[in-house]
């Protein structure tokens, strides 16, 4: 089933969805502005705008739903951007709304929980001032009616990443690891932006309803590559292999910061570009088959680097790149995948924010302490944070009618379908996801308690925990809602496309049993390795695997030695070429023509007599020349 | 014919005299050359029908600017004359390379050139030669004409700006004069009073007289050497004199002097002047550095 | 009216004014006064600019030097209508930041701002100049007040600079003299008019010849790799307004008269030059990057990333593609405001501190949250990031670009990583981390530098969102330049029937 | 006949051309260049007589003129820098070199 054609909208909720991203960047744009006049009020007034923003955004998803399903893709026109090239228009469909509601929705927690988590935070007014922008730029992405305006939400949500990453600029860590996630992310932009150009040259034109719809007519050659350099992009924003690095790294900002940006909403921006673009991979195999490489790569990369991390919010990236994986892998299938990509895509927003929330709970109460070997036992000390958290971790790792077990498991059943190899390597990865997780929890809320002197843990007040409970209920029920019934794939299929056959649900299917036994087994083995032993104070060395995980399997070293140390190198010897080299050529002609100079200078005697003589002799060689010429 | 041999008398001697201008040693001599040279145009310019280029000629250039000459040249020194000697390695070679290859390819030039005869001035010059001139200079050229008179008046106004020497200190007064020499007196014991003049107690005041001392004895000081020497090449020396000339010469030998000759005598301004330097110091006959170039020419021509 | 003498006369009066003004102050609040003024024509003639009418608007021409055809003909067409624009709204905005600049050289006060007048006048006057030969009158006048505004007021090295930056210039300057006569002569039109002597040469090795002589004099100004070298000993070396001035317009008339002089005039030889000037642009824009993240020093530094940037123009340029002239054109107008923003916020930062080295920096955020937004505004601006105008010309030069020439601008992208990196990299050296002990008491930006950042950030965001005012007048001219260099764009390989595109 | 001056006057010209060139002392210098201007007013003259018209005079008399300012300015000159050099050489004057 093909996607369905776009239809210019105006009026009602959907011809004010511009307001959605409006109302946030006003929301920024007076806080920045405004300095420190705002500060009273600022933490409201960016609540306000996200929830704002939510309301348009359950407006229009309302008004959608009024429409027939096949007239359920309305485009927005709002003005001529670059003439010639582009215009900026919306395209609100089922697609976009279900980010929108996700990221307004989420946001809007977070948004919440961060007024009592940055509540002593002297900046606060400028940390929802960048969330606000954040919020935004996401909007616009996922928005947008072509891929100008995509890139534009694309770097302005990397820029909110970058500002809130180093929003504790005075941390030289922060900073770096802002600037690294800024530049991993141009890198990936760079075949982002080659893809826009390719797609221009061949189509001459970036909305997406001219190029997609017109993707077929185009070689597989063109096709591929495009795909390609779209994956690339995706790979930056998502922290997909080999571009994961600043990831991990990202976990410097605070931690509302990692549950909306770095969890739930901004990485997986990859995954909404594969699933839009899809009738471009659609038209390249060789590009899907690479799209679901990356994206099975990723997912186990992910799991094996969150086994080993000790900071809680790194073992937590190392699950959202794996989780991730599993939305690329999905993405990557086609339009079987599509649905439970962006389903897994949803839940996942909700779960993880719900974990990153916990964790960032949990460490609102041990002084920012992030090492987990310094935790253990907090379960009774913040109930409430344990059980959100709980609820969290069970529907991450799978378990049976929560959110995940629904939407990974389609996955998983989707990808053995398409490649068995591929299928039974996710299996793998959602066993190492019962490990690590379980271990996350153990660690955590179980065992003794290993605080440090001066912690006294207490439970967060209710600004925070309100969000923690009500993500923890969309954790619980949502998986089931959408995936029962395909209602999320009809839904989704006026703007995606749709598999020939819808899939069925199979509560028993041999794959699931496989999957839910692994995770069993993580599980359980995690709980011998660190919920009934004694967790030690300091990480034992541990085995290479160890050393390998902890190291994030060597992207940063690799980085180094392939990117960084040779860029330094290069770097010096071009500014050692500029200096001695151009600038030097022409330095050093200066100097020779000073030498001559000093030397024809000597010519100069002081004597009048030997002036005169020059002139003497050259008024007769004139006076030669001028007979020789004369008589000629 | 007439205009032939006249042209042909006046270019040999224009020429020699200007080759003497140029090779002539003395200054003087030269100057007198090219009086001879612009006097030889002179009468060229009346040939050519330019009587009255031919008397200014005569008055401006042999009257004015001659005598101008004369005159720097006796400012400078009349008898300093040039080495030949030449210090700027090839200047001489190549200066008459140069001039000889000027002369030849401008009279190649000439002498190639195809040239009617003249047409002559009589057309031009129907009101006479001076007021034709004067007509030209008055309508045509006035301005140029105002404009050399601007010239001339900036040229004598930078004449006299550029040798106008200001005075930096007071004018040395009798006082100051005479305590120099009393301090000379202290320093040199040189005699601060007047010289003696000539007949002072003699019998009569001629120039070759040498004063008496009340003792009727010969005062050395009023001896005057060149006299002397003449009268001592005539063999009319008084004895007294001779006799005071030997005690000198006797006392400076056992200081380890011999006699200063006539002409150091003459170059230091003779016995009877002391020279006064600007400073007002009475210099030393040694310490004179500024003027050291002119002795130095001067003994060059000495020596040859 | 004869709007473009009035602006020149306005300012030149202006200058002639400020020297008769006594006192210092009052001389700075009169130049900012003429420069508004200026400002304001300039507004009042461009609202009054049809896009779409004539080539050539508010054209005035009257003899010049009779004797060799030369006029003084000035008018303005789209091109150089937004680069006039650019001049005028730079020019007091300079005023502002160097209020206090030339004191501090103990050098009079009234004779800079003086200068600065001068200077805009002939700005101008070289973006206007119909008249080949007044083109290059204004083109080396223009370097008068430029040397000495930084021989007088700059560095410490100011005199190696000023000198430098005047030899590199005069030489190509004396190599166009040599093309202009050339062409005059061999065209025998008897006039230096340039509409008129579009087309007159028609012999391809003449063509290219003469497109040497012009062409390396604009490569000199513009500067393009090789010949850059002089660029960041002058910027780092003249004071904050004047490398403003420098690097944001004085150079733009070197990729100016590229797509002005060397397209139109020779339209053959610049098809033949095309591989040699992009190879040469792409070698430029990744070197320039290179170095720039290599610079200690933050004013070289922002040297070099113009370097960079400049060969995205000269790249565009010479695609000859309708966005890829389009965006050069926008770009120089873009570059003007974003590396403006920089060297003056940047100049801030060193008049607090007294040191132009990165190094002697750290944590300013802290204690000056405004001037480090600014600065990373106009940082982000300079890495062309969407949302500011920068974007939307970078975007289009590579869009341009690639339809023609796939491999150039795959290499010339590359230039926005390392962007990137130079950019954060000073910013995080100079702004965030522990606030070092020698800022620790730096006042943040004050009213009147806030006033002078301001107008800047506005334009970038303004024009980053909504290019089109600038791109509407832009694009009728570009058009037209293509169509006399008689190439059209490259068709798509899927047609697409697009509505209303 | 008139080549027998022009001649002359060229002869007299490259003699006093040398003369500048090989004597030191300035004011020989000077009659010297002296001498040149003379040989030049001979060629006028003769010209004024060939071509019959009085410019050629003319001409002359300004020459004239101004070399009389010259001889002024240039005798003013050196005694000024012999007063303060004691010399009339123009060798000695070597200041204008490198």
């Amino acid at each position: 089933m093909e996607p369905a054609e776009i239809i210019q909208h105006s009026g009602g909720a959907i011809g004010a969805a511009w307001l959605m991203i409006a109302l946030p960047l006003v929301g920024a744009a007076v806080l920045l502005l405004g300095g420190r006049r705002t500060d009273k009020f600022g933490h409201l007034l960016g609540v306000l705008m996200a929830v704002a923003s939510f309301v348009v955004a359950a407006l229009s998803f309302a008004q959608l739903l009024g429409f027939a399903p096949g007239e359920r893709r309305r485009g927005i026109e709002l003005y001529d951007f670059i003439p010639g090239l582009a215009k900026v228009g919306l395209l609100v469909d089922p697609l976009s709304i279900s980010f929108c509601l996700l990221i307004t929705f989420v946001g809007s927690l977070i948004h919440i929980y961060s007024i009592g988590y940055m509540a002593h935070d002297p900046n606060r007014r400028r940390f929802f001032a960048y969330l606000n922008l954040f919020v935004a730029a996401m909007l616009l992405l996922v928005l947008a009616d072509n891929y100008v305006a995509l890139f534009v939400g694309w770097e302005g949500v990397g820029l909110a990443s970058y500002l809130l990453i180093g929003f504790w600029q005075h941390k030289p860590s922060a900073a770096t690891a802002a600037k690294k996630a800024f530049i991993v992310n141009r890198v990936g932009d760079f075949g982002l932006l080659i893809g826009i150009f390719t797609i221009f040259a061949t189509f001459h034109t970036l909305a997406f309803n001219d190029v997609l719809a017109n993707a077929s007519k185009a070689s597989s050659g063109t096709l591929t590559a495009i795909g390609l350099l779209l994956l690339v992009g995706a790979c930056g924003k998502s922290a997909q292999l080999p571009l994961q690095s600043w990831l991990l790294d990202a976990m410097e900002g605070p931690t509302p910061v990692s549950a909306l940006i770095h969890a739930a909403t901004m990485v997986t921006a990859g995954v909404y570009l594969i699933v839009r673009s899809g009738p471009i991979f659609q038209g390249a195999e060789t590009a899907q088959l690479v799209v679901t490489i990356v994206g099975v790569a990723t997912l186990l990369a992910g799991a094996i680097i969150g086994t080993a991390k000790d900071d809680i919010k790194k073992a937590l990236a190392g699950s959202t790149m794996s989780q991730i994986g599993y939305m690329v892998l999905a993405a990557g299938i086609g339009p079987a995948g599509y649905a439970f990509a962006i389903a897994h895509l949803i839940t996942h927003g909700f779960f993880k924010a719900d974990m990153f929330l916990g964790a960032g709970s949990v460490m609102h109460a041990m002084n920012d302490e992030v090492d987990m070997r310094k935790y253990g036992a907090l379960r009774k000390v913040m109930p409430l944070t344990f059980v959100t958290f709980l609820i969290g971790y069970l529907a991450i790792i799978g378990f049976p009618l929560l959110s995940g077990y629904f939407t990974k498991d389609g996955i998983i059943e989707t990808a053995m379908e398409h490649n068995a190899v591929l299928g039974w390597l996710a299996v793998l990865g959602a066993g190492i996801t019962g490990f690590y997780m379980s271990r996350l929890v153990f660690m955590t809320f179980f065992g003794t308690k290993r605080w440090e002197p001066t912690a006294h843990p207490h439970e967060s007040p209710a600004v925070m925990t309100w969000p923690l409970i009500i993500l923890s209920v969309g954790a619980i029920g949502l998986g089931a809602f959408l995936v029962l019934g395909n209602r999320f794939m009809t839904f989704l299929s006026p703007a995606v496309g749709a598999p020939e056959e819808m899939p069925s649900f199979h509560p028993f299917s041999l794959t699931g049993l496989v999957t839910l036994a692994l995770v069993a087994v993580g599980a359980a083995f995690a709980w011998v390795k660190y919920g009934r032993a004694e967790v030690p104070a300091v990480a034992p060395r541990g085995s290479f695997l160890t050393a390998f995980a902890r190291r994030d399997l060597y992207g940063d070293a690799l980085n180094e030695a392939l990117f960084m140390r040779p860029g330094q190198w290069l770097t010096r010897l071009a500014v050692f070429f500029d200096n001695r080299g151009v600038d030097g050529l022409v330095n050093g002609l200066a100097a020779g023509i000073g030498g001559t100079s000093g030397r024809l200078r000597r010519v100069q005697t002081g004597f009048v007599r030997s002036y005169a003589l020059s002139i003497f002799l050259g008024a007769a060689i004139l006076a030669g020349a001028w007979l020789v010429v004369g008589n000629l | 014919m007439g205009e032939s041999i006249t042209f042909w008398v006046l270019a040999i001697v224009s020429v020699i005299a200007a080759l003497g201008l140029v090779f002539s040693r003395r200054a003087v001599y030269s100057a007198l050359m090219l009086g001879v040279v612009m006097l030889s145009l002179a009468v060229l310019y009346a040939v050519q029908d330019a009587p009255f280029l031919a008397a200014v000629q005569i008055i401006v250039y042999t009257g004015a600017v001659m005598m101008l000459f004369l005159f720097v040249l006796m400012l400078v020194g009349v008898d300093s004359s040039d080495s030949l000697v030449e210090t700027i390695r090839g200047q001489r070679f190549w200066a008459i390379v140069g001039g000889v290859g000027f002369a030849v390819l401008l009279g190649l030039g000439i002498g190639n050139a195809v040239v009617g005869s003249p047409k002559g001035l009589a057309a031009a010059t129907q009101a006479g030669n001076v007021p034709s001139l004067a007509q030209l200079i008055f309508t045509r050229h006035v301005f140029a004409f105002e404009v050399t008179s601007a010239l001339l008046i900036t040229a004598a106004l930078g004449a006299m700006v550029l040798a106008h020497r200001e005075r930096t200190e007071a004018k040395p007064t009798q006082k100051d004069l005479s305590r120099q020499r009393f301090v000379t007196f202290g320093r040199t014991g040189k005699n601060p009073a007047p010289l003696p003049g000539p007949g002072t107690y003699a019998r009569h005041n001629a120039i070759d007289m040498p004063a008496l001392l009340p003792d009727g004895s010969v005062s050395p000081l009023s001896v005057n050497r060149y006299i002397a020497r003449y009268e001592e090449s005539q063999g009319i020396l008084s004895p007294e004199v001779a006799q005071v000339l030997e005690q000198e010469e006797a006392a400076l030998r056992a200081n380890g002097h011999s006699t200063p000759t006539v002409a150091e005598e003459a170059r230091d301004g003779g016995p009877d002047t002391e020279p006064m330097d600007e400073d007002g110091v009475v210099a030393v006959p040694v310490v004179r550095p500024r003027g050291e170039s002119v002795r130095e020419s001067l003994s060059e021509e000495d020596g040859k | 009216m004869p709007w473009l003498s009035t602006l020149m006369g306005v300012s030149v009066l202006g200058a002639l004014g400020v020297t008769l003004v006594r006192n210092d102050k009052l001389a700075k609040q009169f130049t900012l006064v003429v420069s508004l003024i200026v400002l304001a024509l300039t507004v009042a003639m461009a609202v009054q600019f049809s896009p779409n009418g004539d080539k050539f608007q508010f054209a005035e021409t009257y003899d010049w030097i009779p004797a060799f055809g030369v006029h003084y003909g000035v008018a303005v067409d789209g091109i150089a209508l937004v680069l006039i624009l650019l001049s005028v709204i730079l020019v007091p905005i300079v005023v502002l930041a160097s209020w206090h600049d030339a004191e501090a050289g103990k050098r009079s006060v009234r004779t800079y701002f003086s200068l600065l007048l001068v200077l805009e006048a002939m700005m101008i006057g070289v973006f206007a100049a119909t008249d080949v030969f007044l083109f290059y009158v204004f083109f080396e006048a223009m370097l008068i007040p430029m040397y000495f505004m930084i021989g007088s007021y700059g560095g410490a090295q100011r005199s190696y600079a000023a000198v430098k930056f005047l030899l590199y210039s005069l030489f190509g300057g004396l190599l166009m003299l040599v093309a202009v006569i050339a062409l005059y002569s061999i065209a025998g039109k008897g006039t230096f008019m340039f509409s008129d002597l579009v087309g007159t040469i028609q012999d391809v090795t003449t063509q290219k010849w003469l497109f040497l002589g012009f062409f390396i004099a604009f490569a000199i100004k513009a500067p393009l790799w090789p010949f850059h070298t002089w660029l960041p000993d002058a910027a780092a070396q003249a004071p904050a307004g004047a490398a403003v001035l420098l690097v944001g317009v004085l150079d733009k008339v070197g990729t100016y008269g590229m797509l002005r002089f060397c397209l139109e005039l020779f339209p053959d030889a610049a098809k033949f030059f095309t591989p040699l000037v992009i190879t040469l642009s792409v070698i430029g824009i990744v070197y320039g990057a290179i170095v720039a993240i290599g610079q200690t020093d933050m004013k070289r530094l922002i040297a070099y990333t113009s370097v960079s940037h400049f060969g995205f123009i000269a790249m565009g340029v010479f695609a000859m593609t309708t966005s890829a002239g389009s965006g050069a054109t926008l770009y120089m107008v873009n570059h003007g405001f974003s590396t403006g923003a920089l060297f003056l916020i940047a100049g801030f930062l060193i008049y607090r501190r007294g040191s132009h080295f990165i190094a002697d920096y750290g944590g300013v955020q802290k204690v000056a949250p405004i001037l480090a937004g600014t600065f990373l505004v106009a940082g982000l601006s300079s890495l062309s990031l969407p949302g500011l105008s920068t974007f939307v010309s970078e975007f289009m030069v590579l869009t341009g670009t690639y339809q023609r020439y796939v491999v150039p601008a795959v290499i010339a992208t590359v230039g926005v990583i390392l962007a990137a990196i130079y950019i954060l990299w000073m910013y995080q050296r100079t702004m965030n981390g522990p606030t070092a002990e020698s800022v620790k008491s730096l006042p943040d930006l004050n009213a009147r530098e806030k006033w002078v950042v301001a107008p800047l950030v506005a334009l970038l965001l303004v024009f980053g969102l909504y290019p089109k005012p600038l791109l509407d007048v832009i694009n009728p001219a570009v058009k037209d330049t293509l169509s006399s260099v008689s190439v059209t764009d490259p068709k798509p390989a899927v047609p697409v029937a697009q509505e209303g595109q | 006949m008139t080549t027998h001056y022009l001649v002359l006057s060229a002869l007299l010209f490259a003699i006093g051309g040398v003369g500048v060139l090989v004597r030191r002392n300035a004011i020989v210098v000077f009659m010297c260049v002296e001498l040149m201007l003379n040989a030049c007013n001979l060629a006028f003259v003769t010209f004024a007589r060939q071509n019959g018209n009085l410019d050629g005079q003319l001409i002359a008399f300004f020459v004239m003129i101004v070399a009389a300012a010259e001889v002024v300015i240039g005798l003013a000159i050196i005694v000024t820098i012999f007063r303060t050099r004691r010399s009339a050489s123009v060798d000695d004057a070597s200041l204008l070199k490198y």
